[in-house]
């Protein structure tokens, strides 16, 4: 028996909401970083299983281009994120709401 | 002959181009030069206009000839607005009067003004002055008749604010321009409307034959809206009240303003749109009226002034109430005869008013003077003159025109005959306080102050004193009911029209004989109740209302500034307050209402990246949810 | 039956990862559990024929990314733990609200079926996953975003240097 | 591909502004006589071009360049009678405003380079015919102008500036969302195309034009400004040096005139027509209103600021008297305006800097000390209450006699502006320049020196000229509005009036005579 993409669809859909959980309910920017990632890695699951079920490889070309902002995306937050810890001692996020209107 | 008229037409632009080019040179060179040089070459400038005016009027003297045109250069082509002269009978004779007594007044200056600081300023100003009155008188449409017409209002606003830091004077300048204005308004809609109904200003389509293009209702409006412009220019009811005030200037400023030019342009425009008025029998009933009313109006208040060229200057207005009454009775001719008779004497009036001013200390009080006569001889004799004509005694000068309008208004029958009436009482008024001026001012004891030492005037000032008495006296016979020479010189500029003429035979004759006994009635009443102390006091007391209001000018300046300036004051107030106020408040409530949004909705800016992010997702959800409707 | 397998021994491994993620206190558990989804959808990938995707999977995200992350974390304490009662109000009732209605919304999506579509490659002729096809898709069709991204690239790495030359100020004014 | 003279126009402004940024911080005393200098550059090149206009309806000096063709962008420029007079006007209005700057203590390098950009810029908005490059160089005015106003205005200068920006930013913004609207529509899924001429004579339906007529109307009317939306002006006006307002009113307030002209008139014909009464009506309120708000204006310069609105109502009403005496007037009114309304700033601001003091009743018996200021004063005053023979009459006639044909009660309301101008000019010179000075600081007060005469002459200059031959814009004007005029006629059901047909008399009674 082959698993049918809306099973994939599925697991990606519940991959990406305990993303979104991560993100809205930890403050350490680190996790909240990687809840990010975890929510990337579910939308490139759905590009994989799309893309074979479609028979069309640009679904994993796809992934590549979303693999490459991630890590662009992943090296400059992290130096953000070392910069903002020197700078205030701490990762957590809460405690940068300088923005406040 | 014919030479003559290409001499015209060659040259004619010079009789506006020399004041102009001395208005240039003393404007920009004048105050360098010694002092009386800047005038002679002022007077020079107006003086050799003159000459060639007269030149080229020569071919029709005679009469019969047809006007020539003279295009100089395009001005606003698309409405049929060009610098272009036109050189006919009318414009021959007002150019005459302009330059002619225009020199006079420019060479007494000279000695009048003598010692001014301002010396050089003066005579550009009467240089300028002359050229648009002649600008004026010798266009051919109506938007360089309006230019003119403006810029005589401007230069009369320089003049009488001449001495501009006596705030009366600086006051007077702009009351008269504001009225003038008031007036232009009337010029501007009228037009507006030639324009809307002959798509040109020209005098060659509009004039020609206006009846082929108006009805009747336009006809009569453009005519109103005409007399309107009449009105404020030529100081009629109800915007005669900048006239009084322009005594403000200097008196050879005032002689020019009320003789020679600006008050007389609304009459010749008048008679310039003969054509149009000649239409409606409505227009010319209204301003017949206007101008009998103003004629005995300001004959009623000048009884009662006590400035000397106060009442002069009412006998202006009064006087120029019997011109419109001729242009009103359609005797066109009669209306332009009187206003070139009546800017003969009345010139001489103002300069004699002037001299005796000049010699008395600026003292303009006449209860502080008499018996000038025997101090003033030239002075006085050439007044005597000048009051004898204005007051309509034959053989001088006021008597004729006077008498050829009000014949022409009696002989125009019906409603014509009351105006005519008016005219008569108006004539006997005329007399009586032009006689009680003279007597006041040159005749009985001496009233002066201890320090005036009244002096004959200089040559300079005397000899266009003599000379305009002479014209004063003689200028009559040119129009005379045996010789109708003037009238025949002007008939070429109303040949199209239906042009009132004076009464003939016995009526003529009754109708002069009425005027001659109301003149010297007038004459003699006044002589008899102001040579003698007692009479005279019994006199003004007997009549000491109608006097006092007089000499207040019933209070219609007062009235005006309750009635209308106030108002319009306080609407202007109103108008300010409402646009910082309510206008500009309501920019001001919409800024702040924005402000207040922003407050309002500045909590939802925590700064905390996780509540954002609740934001986010829910958007992102909303979007979603969307697609899904929608089908995707 | 094998895929059926793989499914969802991988699929729970990922799911575990992923819940350990989020709920466990310490960062590098966090991290750990990270790892441990990377490395299930690596073998998802695997299943689905993607083997070039899954081998980058593994050596960037699994091998680069996450050490560089640990990395962080072990430069800004290890020893930090999180408290974990909610401060921000009304946070955690939005939180699990968007959330719920994020998984209602998918679950709703899924049961309508709009993802059982007609599956079209299976059987007849599978995609190759391979390095040379995905590479010739890669440089003749995407050539230009590919390029592209390598600029990208750049920047966020001259970006993260910037950052980190980046001194507070007070230490200047030291 | 030849460089057209209207792209050196615009780049000897910038090159100008560039210089002067480029000058040395230490010589604070250069960039006035530079900036005067350079800017003389463009007035030569704005008269070549006049000299070389052709009197005909045709766009000239055209050039046009794709910017981005999918889009349809395109650097495409070129004047037409409507456009030249502006741009000439423009360049002659710069070399007098800076030389008005000298007093300019403060960052006068920036302070030229400013008036160098809004040159370049409102350049620009004359010359843009594509919308895009328009709406950029419309957009971008604000800019410099909102420096001048923050930077070197008086006390209230940011309030002032900051309402500048954002009333007219606002109305722009209409304008962009109008001219994207317009150019999807005309484009009905095909190439889009910006270009004006493209747009010209789409034949859009009522409806259509009617919105896209108001989104660019408020637009302009707010540049104009008309009552209700004049606001910003007043407070604009009184806070802004001598030069910027000079510049504001002289020319950027021209840009909502010429817009409604060329965009909302040509573009959108038969909403034109029909927007008649509405955009007279506001014309007629804003020459009243204007007028009577000025005459009791205690701040000299708020009172020139307002005879502005009053004037510019003028231009209005004659552009949409929709004949051809009241096209040309609106177009040579929108010059004439530029130089007596900027010539009576700059003598504002010359009184200000003798006397640190706007209000009128401050002054008093100036013109005795200052006999040159107080002529020159009394000069462009005459000019602008419309005496003929100066220029401010020319246009004035022209708009009221064009549209005594086609709006004839509007055309008596707006005459008494021309009374009420009097009031107001004439009665703030007798405050200001008349009577004894009884002050002490006015009995010192000192006339017009060397220099600041010079600024006038160009101006006096075309106030007689203009005022007694002015057809040497006319001739250059009327083939173009002629060409609007029939473009309406095609385009509408609307006839362009040539004279109102009564039953003449002549007719009625022809056996009376």
């Amino acid at each position: 028996m082959t698993v049918g993409p809306a099973w994939y669809m599925l697991l990606a859909a519940g991959l990406f909401v305990i993303g979104i959980a991560g993100v809205l309910t930890r403050r350490n920017a680190l996790i909240m970083f990687m809840s990010i990632e975890l929510m990337l890695n579910a939308v490139n699951l759905t590009f994989i299983a799309a893309g074979t079920a479609l028979g069309d490889l640009s679904g994993q070309v796809a992934v590549f281009f979303v693999l490459v902002v991630a890590a662009a995306e992943v090296v400059v937050g992290l130096a953000i994120v070392v910069a903002v810890y020197r700078r205030r001692g701490t990762a957590n996020v809460d405690e940068l709401s300088e923005m406040s209107g | 002959m014919d030479q003559l008229v290409t001499f015209a037409e060659q040259w004619i632009w010079l009789v506006i181009a020399l004041p102009l080019a001395g208005f240039v040179f003393n404007h920009f060179l004048g105050s360098r030069l010694p002092e009386p040089l800047a005038g002679v070459i002022a007077t020079l400038a107006s003086g050799s206009a003159f000459v060639v005016a007269l030149v080229a009027a020569l071919p029709w003297i005679d009469g019969g000839r047809h006007g020539v045109t003279v295009e100089l250069w395009d001005w606003m082509p698309s409405i049929g607005a060009e610098f272009e002269i036109l050189w006919d009978p009318l414009s021959i004779a007002m150019t005459l009067l302009v330059t002619g007594v225009g020199t006079l007044i420019h060479l007494y200056s000279v000695g009048y003004m003598h010692g001014d600081g301002r010396f050089s300023r003066y005579f550009t100003y009467l240089n300028l002055f002359a050229t648009s009155m002649l600008i004026l008188v010798l266009a051919n449409n109506f938007a360089m008749v309006f230019l003119g017409w403006e810029a005589v209002g401007m230069c009369s606003y320089l003049l009488i604010s001449f001495w501009y830091t006596k705030p009366v004077a600086a006051e007077a300048g702009k009351k008269a321009f504001v009225v003038n204005r008031i007036g232009d308004f009337g010029f501007i809609l009228g037009l507006v409307a030639v324009f809307a109904f002959f798509g040109t200003m020209s005098f060659d389509e509009v004039l020609v034959e206006p009846g082929a293009v108006l009805d009747q209702n336009w006809a009569t409006a453009i005519g109103i809206a005409f007399l309107v412009a009449a009105i404020g220019k030529s100081a009629q009811i109800p915007l005669y009240v900048w006239l009084p005030d322009a005594m403000a200037g200097p008196t050879p400023a005032s002689a020019l303003i009320h003789a020679a030019t600006m008050v007389t342009a609304g009459v010749y425009l008048i008679a310039r749109s003969a054509a149009i008025f000649d239409l409606s029998e409505t227009a010319l009933m209204a301003v017949a009226t206007v101008g009998a009313l103003t004629a005995l109006w300001a004959a009623i208040i000048a009884m009662g002034q006590n400035d000397i060229k106060g009442v002069l200057a009412y006998s202006t207005i009064s006087q120029l109430g019997y011109m419109v009454v001729g242009v009103g009775s359609a005797a066109f001719t009669a209306g332009i005869f009187h206003l070139i008779t009546h800017g003969v004497f009345k010139a001489l009036l103002f300069l004699g008013a002037g001299s005796v001013i000049h010699s008395m200390g600026d003292e303009q009080d006449m209860r502080k003077m008499g018996g000038l006569l025997k101090k003033m001889p030239v002075t006085g004799w050439t007044m005597a003159v000048a009051t004898l004509a204005i007051a309509g005694i034959p053989p001088l000068a006021g008597f004729w025109s006077k008498d050829e309008i009000l014949s022409a208004a009696f002989n125009r029958g019906g409603y014509y005959q009351f105006i005519w009436a008016l005219g008569i009482i108006t004539a006997v008024l005329t007399a009586f306080y032009m006689t009680r001026w003279f007597v006041l001012v040159f005749l009985g004891e001496p009233r002066w102050d201890s320090d005036a030492h009244p002096h004959e005037s200089p040559g300079v000032m005397t000899l266009p004193l003599v000379l305009l008495a002479v014209g004063a006296a003689v200028i009559g016979v040119i129009n005379t009911p045996w010789r109708l020479g003037f009238e025949h010189f002007l008939e070429p500029s109303f040949e199209s029209i239906h042009l009132q003429h004076a009464a003939e035979g016995t009526i003529a004759w009754v109708i002069a004989g009425i005027a001659t006994i109301g003149a010297i009635a007038g004459v003699a009443f006044g002589y008899l109740t102001y040579r003698n102390r007692e009479r005279k006091e019994r006199f003004e007391r007997g009549a000491s209302r109608l006097l006092s209001g007089a000499e207040r000018g019933f209070g219609v300046d007062g009235f005006y500034g309750k009635r209308v300036v106030a108002p319009l004051a306080a609407t202007a107030e109103a108008s300010a307050r409402f646009d910082s106020k309510v206008v500009d408040g309501a920019v001001n409530g919409l800024a702040a209402l924005v402000a207040k949004a922003g407050t309002a909705l500045q909590p939802l800016q925590s700064g905390f990246v996780r509540s954002y992010g609740v934001g986010l997702v829910a958007g992102t959800l909303v979007l979603v949810v969307w697609f899904v409707m929608r089908g995707v | 039956m094998s895929e059926l397998v793989i499914f969802v021994v991988a699929g729970a491994g990922a799911l575990a990862g992923a819940l350990t993620l989020i709920l466990a206190k310490h960062p590098v558990y966090s991290a750990l559990g990270m790892l441990g989804t990377l490395f299930s959808l690596a073998v998802l990938y695997v299943s689905q024929l993607a083997h070039f995707v899954a081998a980058v999977q593994v050596v960037v995200y699994a091998g680069a990314i996450m050490t560089l992350f640990l990395f962080v974390i072990m430069l800004i304490g290890v020893d930090q733990v999180e408290d974990t009662s909610e401060t921000i109000r009304g946070q955690r009732v939005g939180a699990i609200g968007v959330v719920a209605a994020f998984a209602i919304l998918s679950g709703y999506l899924w049961l309508s079926g709009i993802f059982s579509w007609e599956v079209v490659g299976t059987g007849t002729e599978p995609v190759n996953g391979s390095i040379e096809a995905t590479g010739q898709l890669l440089f003749a069709e995407w050539v230009l975003p590919f390029e592209v991204t390598s600029l990208l690239l750049i920047v966020a790495s001259v970006g993260a240097v910037g950052l980190a030359l980046f001194k507070p100020r007070k230490a200047e004014d030291e | 591909m030849e460089i057209s003279v209207i792209s050196l126009l615009i780049g000897v402004a910038i090159a100008a502004a560039i210089i002067v940024s480029l000058l040395p911080a230490r010589r604070p005393e250069l960039p006035i006589p530079v900036g005067l200098l350079l800017s003389l550059i463009p007035v030569a090149i704005a008269g070549w071009m006049f000299w070389e206009f052709e009197s005909s309806a045709g766009i000239q000096f055209a050039e046009f360049l794709t910017i981005y063709e999918p889009w349809g962008i395109a650097w495409n420029v070129g004047v037409d009678g409507l456009s030249m007079p502006m741009v000439l006007i423009t360049t002659i209005l710069v070399p007098v405003s800076i030389g008005a700057s000298s007093s300019i203590s403060d960052r006068p390098r920036l302070f030229v380079t400013m008036i160098l950009l809004l040159e370049a810029a409102t350049l620009g908005v004359f010359v843009a015919l594509d919308l895009i490059v328009f709406y950029v160089f419309f957009e971008f005015v604000l800019v410099p102008m909102t420096f001048l106003i923050g930077i070197w205005g008086s006390e209230n200068r940011i309030y002032a500036a900051v309402k500048f920006f954002l009333y007219t930013a606002f109305g722009s913004l209409l304008m962009l969302g109008g001219i994207i609207a317009l150019v999807l529509t005309a484009s009905a899924g095909g190439v889009p195309s910006f270009a004006w001429q493209d747009l010209v004579g789409l034949g859009l339906p009522e409806s259509t034009q009617l919105w896209l007529f108001a989104a660019f109307g408020i637009a302009f009317a707010i540049k104009v400004p008309l009552v209700p939306v004049h606001t910003w002006l007043p407070d604009a006006h009184v806070q802004a040096p001598t030069a910027g307002s000079v510049l504001l009113a002289g020319v950027l307030l021209k840009m909502g005139t010429y817009g409604l002209l060329r965009f909302n008139v040509i573009l959108f014909p038969e909403a034109a027509v029909q927007a008649v009464p509405v955009m007279a009506t506001l014309a007629v309120i804003g020459i009243v209103y204007g007028a009577a708000v000025a005459i009791v204006q205690p701040d000299l310069k708020k009172l020139v600021a307002y005879s502005s609105i009053s004037h510019l109502g003028f231009i209005v009403l004659g552009i949409f008297a929709l004949t051809g005496a009241g096209l040309e007037g609106a177009v040579i009114q929108n010059v004439n305006h530029a130089i007596t309304t900027g010539a009576l700033f700059l003598l504002v601001g010359m009184l200000y800097e003798r006397r640190h003091t706007k209000l009128i009743a401050d002054y008093g018996g100036v013109a005795k000390n200052a006999p040159i200021l107080a002529g020159m004063f009394l000069f462009m005053s005459l000019a602008s209450i419309g005496v003929p023979g100066l220029n401010g009459f020319v246009g004035e006639f022209l708009v009221l006699v064009g549209a005594g044909r086609t709006l004839p009660v509007w055309t008596v309301i707006a005459a008494t502006g021309v009374i009420l101008a009097a009031i107001y000019l004439l009665w703030a010179y007798q405050r200001v320049f008349t009577g004894e000075p009884d002050k002490e600081e006015n009995k010192t007060i000192k006339d017009l020196h060397f220099g600041e005469i010079a600024l006038f002459v160009p101006l006096v200059a075309l106030v007689l000229v203009l005022g007694l031959y002015p057809n040497v814009l006319l001739e250059k004007i009327t083939p173009t509005t002629d060409a609007i005029l029939e473009h309406l006629e095609a385009t509408t059901d609307y006839e362009v009036p040539d004279t109102i047909e009564l039953t003449p008399i002549g007719e009625v009674e022809q056996d009376h005579g």
